[in-house]
């Protein structure tokens, strides 16, 4: 085991045995936890990949070593005191000092000036990471939910959810809020957290405020994050991921969501009211669909190059192959290997046009909505292009068929308190679905088919 | 100069001639003030198990990634009950037994300033707390955290009855706090024995001083908080529902403002203790006495001003981030300060290891790496990625466990002398203190990794994926470690209590009043009250022969000392059952919940405090 | 109460301070009490003009009518110094004359905020209609509840008074009720110039 | 705090308290300002300086009560740090909230 072999004991300083025992055992666990960083930590906070992130981080670890320069002067001396003070006979009579104006100075001042040197980068930081957002800034408009993520992409009017797909390089101003209670957006490897509070009612003409954060992805890849504010009993289950794709990877996955069911369906419902962006961006999508999927193959790339570090993110107890990732990404490319089998799933599969039928005839479409569909509803996540999604259930677990049905038929067992009904059991308002395991199954393959 | 006075091994029974009545309804209607220290620390030390129970739960859900051990709602329970139940019911009044016991000794007086109100506080506190745990009971115990946020607290987001309890429970604690605070600083600032100013005052005296000031000015503020929510859940008011215009963050505000000052009304009373010992066992004086005092004020003080650093996240904004950086960081200077002014008074001193030192010098160790991550904490910026995380877990626990609860261990192996006559068992005391070590570090430090590789608190299980299995596995190793040293200390007092060593008026040479009486003291402490003439009275031979000549030959007439009485626990009955009514919601029911408690006031207002003929 | 802890001053003689322990322990419990309504007060001015729905302040407030009930509070304070004076000087009668006063002019008080309640409630004031109603009720109900409580507290004084046993010796007792009384009467000082008048 | 607390030695009783025209005089001034107050609350005029004003002069009326209502000047100086140490703890705390809400003159962003 790792730790054994990190354990060698240091050679005990000379002097009082015990004393040697007591420095021993400080330093145990600090050998101990050194010896488990090896390895891979999808949420480590000491691993930036933003500039957000970095400045953190770069502020974190010279304040790390001023309080181990402190923590060795504090150590040091106890253990001097410790070791050369020891009573040798009840008689001794030590001088009485009570005091020393020069050296209580001396203590004052010199941890104050480590103050300064701490909290005056410290305070320009909080500066730097709430400065004024940039012109070309993306803004999204995050919205915290017992227990899923809600992403809405104004300029681009698309919703998501529990996923968030970011462009590289680009900086990205995050509007968060929370209509039910307190949550906090946390990937830590793109940066610090900040809450998602329940925005006060507001009366006619003043404005609401929300929480932003601000940050500029650096690097493509798949990022870990979970919510950091308790928030009810599935506050553990309340996972997310951010793609961080290339400028082009993020385009596509746009057009995706737009043509994703009505390229091959007929719509049955308008998209939206007039004058939304929504209906100018399903052209372009449309006109770039045509152009065929080419451009989208550095996301794959990138995806596979950057997937290492981040291999098994996918769902509770998944493998940790990369593999994931290509086949995800392989969404994107038309000659990544199942392309061909998802597109005739998305198509022709009588599994997936039953599993249509049935989704948009339950309640399913109370809650949740699929662009291109009579399904509208908003109290769930989006499931347009849930089919691209890795995970599923607010990030819990890997997103595929099986777990999918299960999810369908038994939601609460997997995540306590959702509010969404299982096939037996009513939830959120609405009764149980009372869905057939056929039926189950052709929802959840159409599911996966919106791709 | 001064010579140290072991030379008075006066026990109890050579100067005892009194039998005081020792049977079970004397301690219900005592009013001594060390009768009700012990109390306070027998049922502090219960509450520590029963909160260190759902700890191990806790931990043992942790152990591995994905655990099924106990349900989300359960999980939720216990360690919204374990953080409320070790802060409010075991740090806070364990720190309260002491200050019970020691202070009027210290400061030469024969009792509190208010003994009825002691015993009143006392009794508050424990049918409070017993009530807060009986929402276990009923299957409804608190599930929204420690600080329960609003509006998870809401009604629509928690309903039931699980955060009345809370609500209802905290706010009866309050009211036995703000008693205790009240009668500490009257006693502190009236009751001192002539010669005994400010500036003599032992060092525990006035950490308890200063706690109280801190106990009376911040449990208000939650008290209104708890209102608040209590209006929200009951009658419809929208302090903090949003859809009505109200703020939940003012929760946040409000239970911080009380919060901080909080952490220092844990620590404090432990640094008094140290501030006692360390001299002790150094054989020197307290280096740097007056800026000891003054540090200690100065962190009370300044505690006040830097709540927010529990909020960076809120997004409160640059200027407010920047104020509380700067508020909070200024903290480490004088509490700097006091850590090296305990390492000068070791300096060149004569050390002596016992249990007692041991953990001072414990503390000294790892307090120092909590208040670093607390410095860590405080840079805003860095606190985004460190608050809520397992790193958060880490350095609280680490200054008040590896703080609060150690120094008050310390306290425990240094005056269990003078409580009970005998020593506590120096061999077992050991292994306590070693153990304690071993499992503190063990089960905390490895927290540090898990909060920095991302591991958020409060949830029930975390993905196998954040790969921090290993530390969880140690911590929980290390929390059944300091489990059995939680068990050591225990069956060494029930052991010590019952046959340990017999130890003499002043065993260990101290130099505080407390130790010019005999083991265990009289129940009217002295006999006459001594007169003081410098900061250690017992380290001068001149000074120490006057002041044991009078408090410890037997007087001719004992001193008259307050009645036993059954109000302050039939009082405390009917208010903590007026409060639990308020669970009702009904107003006339409330209404009329506060007849008993009116007409208990004037059952007690009426009932002469002193043995009639005297008094008035 | 009050008797007991005098009668625990009297045992012990004498204070490091020279002043009784009933005293400080009041004047400890009164620096408390400014932490319980300073909470309070900031309540309401954080919420102020930020409630969502009328009725708003400037609406329904009537500066006058609680003019005279804040003037009348404002001599119940001097009334019960006054009390306080007659006590000290033994003159039992006219201090018990005192006491009433300030009772019924708490009593007055109570009534006329009583009236304005029940006006701001026909205007659609409630508990729960705005931040503005939480906040206002809650804050000057509590300071009721203070006002209830001292009114109680000096039936209690009269009472004592009547069967002579705050002879002047003790007429501490008094000066403590009125450290109460008064403290209460400065709580409403700073709500009306914080809630009324700067709105 | 660091007062240090003299040892006075008999009973509480030994300060002269004011005549009872004394406290009326302090009535009357009090009911005054309470007036005053009033008036700048009508005047238009004063509106700019309305707020200052306002708290000026009710903390001067709180002064007064406490200083000779409830005897505080009386009294031996410490315990008018003990109530002082509530009075600024609390403003300084409703002045900071009312900061951090904006209440009082924008400082910074929210
Ligand atoms: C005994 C209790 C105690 C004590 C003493 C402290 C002490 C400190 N705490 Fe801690 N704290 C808690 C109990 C305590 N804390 C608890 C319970 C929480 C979590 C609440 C919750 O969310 O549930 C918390 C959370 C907490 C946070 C919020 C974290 C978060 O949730 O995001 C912060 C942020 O600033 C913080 C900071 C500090 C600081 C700066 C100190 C300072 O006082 C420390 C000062 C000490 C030193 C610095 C070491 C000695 C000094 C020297 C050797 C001198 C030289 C040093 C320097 C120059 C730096 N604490
Ligand atoms: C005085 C304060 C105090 C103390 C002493 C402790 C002591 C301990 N705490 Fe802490 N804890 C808090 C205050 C404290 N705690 C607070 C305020 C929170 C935040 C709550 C919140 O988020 O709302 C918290 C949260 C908290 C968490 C995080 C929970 C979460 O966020 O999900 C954890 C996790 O490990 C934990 C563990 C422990 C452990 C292992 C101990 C150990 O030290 C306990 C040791 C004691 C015993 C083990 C019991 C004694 C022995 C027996 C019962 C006999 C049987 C056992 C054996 C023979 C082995 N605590
Ligand atoms: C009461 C509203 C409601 C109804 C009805 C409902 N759901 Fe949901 N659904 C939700 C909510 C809320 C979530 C988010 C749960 C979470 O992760 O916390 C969700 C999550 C999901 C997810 C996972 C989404 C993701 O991004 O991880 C799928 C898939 C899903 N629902 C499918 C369905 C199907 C199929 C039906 C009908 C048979 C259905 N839902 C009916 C509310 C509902
Ligand atoms: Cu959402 Cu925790
Ligand atoms: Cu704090």
């Amino acid at each position: 085991m790792r730790l054994m072999r990190s354990t060698a004991a240091p050679s005990p300083p000379v002097g009082d045995r015990r004393i040697s025992r007591l420095f021993f055992l400080l330093a145990l666990p600090v050998l101990l936890a050194l010896a488990g960083c090896a390895g891979e930590h999808p949420q480590s906070t000491i691993n930036p990949h933003s500039d957000f992130a970095e400045i953190i981080h770069s502020l974190y670890v010279s304040i790390f070593w001023w309080t181990m320069l402190i923590l060795a002067v504090v150590w040091i001396l106890l253990t001097w005191v410790v070791v050369k003070y020891r009573r040798k006979s009840e008689d001794e009579q030590p001088r009485q000092i009570r005091g020393h104006l020069g050296l209580e100075i001396g203590w004052t001042v010199g941890p104050a000036l480590i103050v300064i040197a701490i909290a005056i980068p410290s305070i320009q930081a909080v500066f730097a990471t709430q400065r004024p957002v940039s012109e070309d800034a993306m803004e999204v408009h995050v919205t915290g939910h017992q227990f899923w993520w809600e992403f809405h992409y104004p300029e681009q009017g698309i919703t998501t959810a529990n996923e968030l797909w970011l462009p590289v390089d680009r900086p990205v101003n995050l509007r968060l809020h929370s209509n039910d209670v307190i949550h906090s957006f946390w990937v830590p490897k793109l940066g610090g957290k900040r809450d998602l509070n329940p925005v006060p009612a507001v009366r006619e003409g003043q404005e609401r405020r929300y929480n932003w954060l601000y940050f500029t992805p650096l690097e493509t890849g798949v990022f870990m994050g979970q919510c950091a504010e308790f928030c009810g009993q599935s506050h553990a289950l309340m996972m997310k991921r951010v793609v961080v794709a290339t400028e082009e990877g993020f385009q596509e996955w746009i057009d995706r969501w737009f043509r994703s069911e009505g390229a091959d369906f007929p719509t049955e419902a308008p998209l939206e009211s007039a004058g939304n962006p929504l209906d100018d961006r399903a052209a372009v999508a449309g006109s770039l669909s045509a152009n065929g999927g080419g451009d989208d193959a550095p996301v794959a790339a990138d995806l596979a190059r950057d997937g290492g570090p981040e291999a098994g993110l996918n769902g509770y107890g998944s493998s940790a192959d990369p593999a994931v990732y290509r086949t995800a990404s392989a969404t994107f490319g038309q000659d990544a290997p199942g392309a061909t089998a998802a597109a005739g799933l998305h198509s022709e599969d009588p599994l997936v046009t039953r599993g249509r039928e049935v989704f948009l005839g339950s309640t399913c479409i109370a809650c949740h909505a699929v662009q291109g569909t009579s399904a509208q509803g908003v109290i769930g996540p989006n499931l347009t292009l849930f089919g691209t999604r890795y995970t599923l259930g607010a990030g819990i677990m890997e997103n595929n068929l099986e777990n999918l049905i299960r999810w369908i038929q038994d939601p609460m067992g997997i995540k306590p308190a959702v509010a969404m009904p299982g096939v037996d059991y009513p939830g959120g308002n609405w009764p149980a679905t009372g869905l057939s395991d056929e039926e189950v199954e052709a929802v959840a393959a159409y599911l996966l088919s919106l791709k | 100069m001064s010579t140290i006075g072991l030379e008075t091994p006066v026990g109890r029974e050579a100067t005892a001639h009194h039998e005081e009545d020792t049977g079970f309804w004397s301690w219900i209607t005592t009013v001594d003030h060390k009768r009700i220290a012990i109390m306070y620390f027998v049922a502090a030390t219960a509450f520590f198990f029963i909160a260190g129970l759902k700890a191990l739960v806790i931990r043992a859900q942790l152990m591995f990634p994905e655990q099924t051990l106990i349900t989300p709602e359960l999980y939720n329970q216990f360690f919204t009950m374990h953080g409320t139940t070790m802060i409010f019911l075991v740090a806070m009044p364990m720190a309260v037994a002491f200050f019970n016991y020691l202070v009027p000794l210290q400061i030469g007086a024969r009792d509190v300033a208010f003994p009825r109100l002691n015993a009143l506080a006392f009794w508050i506190f424990l049918f409070g707390g017993i009530y807060l745990n009986s929402s276990f009971l009923v299957g409804a115990a608190p599930h929204a955290s420690w600080v329960g946020y609003a509006t998870l607290t809401s009604p629509e987001f928690s309903p039931g009855q699980n955060t009345n309890f809370w609500l209802i429970g905290l706010s009866i604690l309050g009211i036995a706090s703000i008693m205790g605070g009240v009668n500490f600083i009257t006693t502190i600032i009236n009751m001192r024995a002539p010669g005994m100013k400010l500036m003599r005052m032992p060092l525990f005296t006035w950490m308890t001083l200063v706690t109280s000031f801190l106990l009376i000015t911040a449990i208000p503020v939650i008290g209104v908080a708890l209102i608040y929510l209590g209006f929200d859940r009951l009658f419809g008011t929208v302090f903090f529902q949003p859809a009505g215009g109200g703020d939940p963050v003012l929760w946040q505000h409000l239970f911080w403002i009380f919060g901080h000052p909080e952490v220092y009304i844990l620590i404090l009373p432990a640094f008094g203790v140290i501030s006692d010992i360390i001299p002790t066992f150094s054989k020197k004086p307290l280096f740097g006495y007056p800026i000891v005092v003054y540090a200690g004020i100065l962190i009370g003080f300044i505690g006040w001003g830097v709540w927010s650093h529990h909020m960076f996240t809120v997004g409160l904004g640059p200027i407010a981030d920047s104020f509380f950086v700067a508020a909070t960081m200024i903290i480490a200077i004088p509490t700097g300060v006091k850590i090296f002014n305990w390492l000068a008074t070791m300096w060149g001193g004569s050390l002596k290891f016992t249990t007692a030192m041991l953990f001072c010098v414990g503390l000294l160790a790892v307090f120092t790496v909590g208040g670093l991550s607390g410095i860590m904490h405080a840079s805003a910026p860095v606190n985004l990625q460190q608050h809520d995380s397992y790193f958060v877990v880490a350095h609280f626990h680490y200054v008040i466990v590896g703080g609060a609860m150690m120094g008050l261990w310390a306290g425990l192996y240094y005056w269990f002398p003078k409580v009970r006559g005998r020593f506590l068992d120096e061999t077992l005391g050991k292994w306590h203190f070693w153990t304690t070590m071993i499992g503190f570090n063990l089960t905390f430090f490895p927290m540090h990794f898990a909060g920095l590789f991302g591991m958020p608190r409060r949830i029930f299980t975390y993905s196998a994926e954040l790969n921090v299995d290993i530390y969880n596995q140690l911590s929980t190793v290390g929390a059944f470690i300091f489990g059995i040293s939680s068990v050591i200390m225990v069956w060494n007092i029930v052991k010590s209590w019952r046959s340990g060593e017999p130890a003499p008026a002043n065993p260990w040479g101290a130099p505080h009043l407390e130790w010019a009486t005999p083991s265990p003291p009289h129940h009217y402490n002295f006999p006459r009250i001594p007169t003081v003439r410098s900061r250690e009275p017992l380290w001068h031979k001149q000074e120490r022969d006057e002041i044991l000549a009078v408090t410890m030959p037997d007087p001719e007439e004992e001193p008259l000392m307050p009645n036993p009485s059954y109000w302050p626990i039939v009082l405390a009955a009917a208010i903590t059952l007026s409060w639990a009514l308020v669970m009702t919601g009904i107003w006339w029911v409330i209404a009329l919940g506060i007849l008993p408690v009116i007409l208990a006031t004037f059952m007690w207002a009426f009932e002469p405090a002193f043995p009639e003929g005297h008094g008035h | 109460m009050a008797q007991a802890a005098t009668a625990s001053v009297e045992e012990h003689g004498h204070t490091s301070t020279g002043v009784s322990n009933w005293k400080v322990g009041f004047w400890t419990f009164i620096a408390s009490e400014c932490l319980f309504f300073g909470t309070l007060i900031s309540t309401y001015m954080v919420y102020k003009g930020r409630a969502v729905v009328g009725p708003y302040p400037e609406e329904i407030f009537d500066v006058l009518h609680t003019t005279i009930s804040t003037t009348v509070l404002l001599f119940s304070s001097l009334a019960f110094v006054l009390a306080l004076h007659a006590t000290q000087q033994g003159k039992k009668g006219i201090a018990i004359l005192w006491l009433f006063f300030v009772i019924a002019m708490g009593a007055g008080f109570l009534y006329m905020e009583g009236t304005s309640y029940l006006k701001y409630i026909d205007y659609g004031l409630t508990l729960g209609s705005s931040t503005f109603g939480s906040a206002y009720y809650v804050l000057t109900g509590t300071h009721k509840v203070h006002v209830i409580l001292g009114m109680v507290w000096i039936g209690a004084l009269i009472w004592l008074l009547f069967r002579g046993r705050i002879p002047p010796a003790k007429s501490e007792q008094v000066e403590i009720a009125g450290l109460y009384w008064h403290f209460v009467d400065i709580i409403w000082i700073v709500i009306f110039t914080l809630v009324y008048l700067i709105q | 705090m660091s007062t240090d607390v003299t040892h006075a030695h008999d009973g509480a009783d030994h300060h002269s308290h004011p005549s009872a025209s004394f406290y009326v005089w302090i009535g009357v001034i009090l009911a005054v300002v309470t007036g005053v107050e009033v008036a700048i609350f009508y005047i238009e005029a004063m509106d700019p300086y309305e707020a200052p004003l306002l708290v000026l002069l009710s903390a001067a009326k709180v002064v007064l009560v406490i200083m000779f209502f409830m005897h505080l000047k009386m009294e031996p100086r410490f315990l008018t740090w003990v109530f002082m140490a509530g009075v600024v703890l609390a403003t300084f705390m409703v002045g900071a909230l009312m900061v951090i809400y904006h209440v009082l003159p924008r400082f910074g962003g929210l």
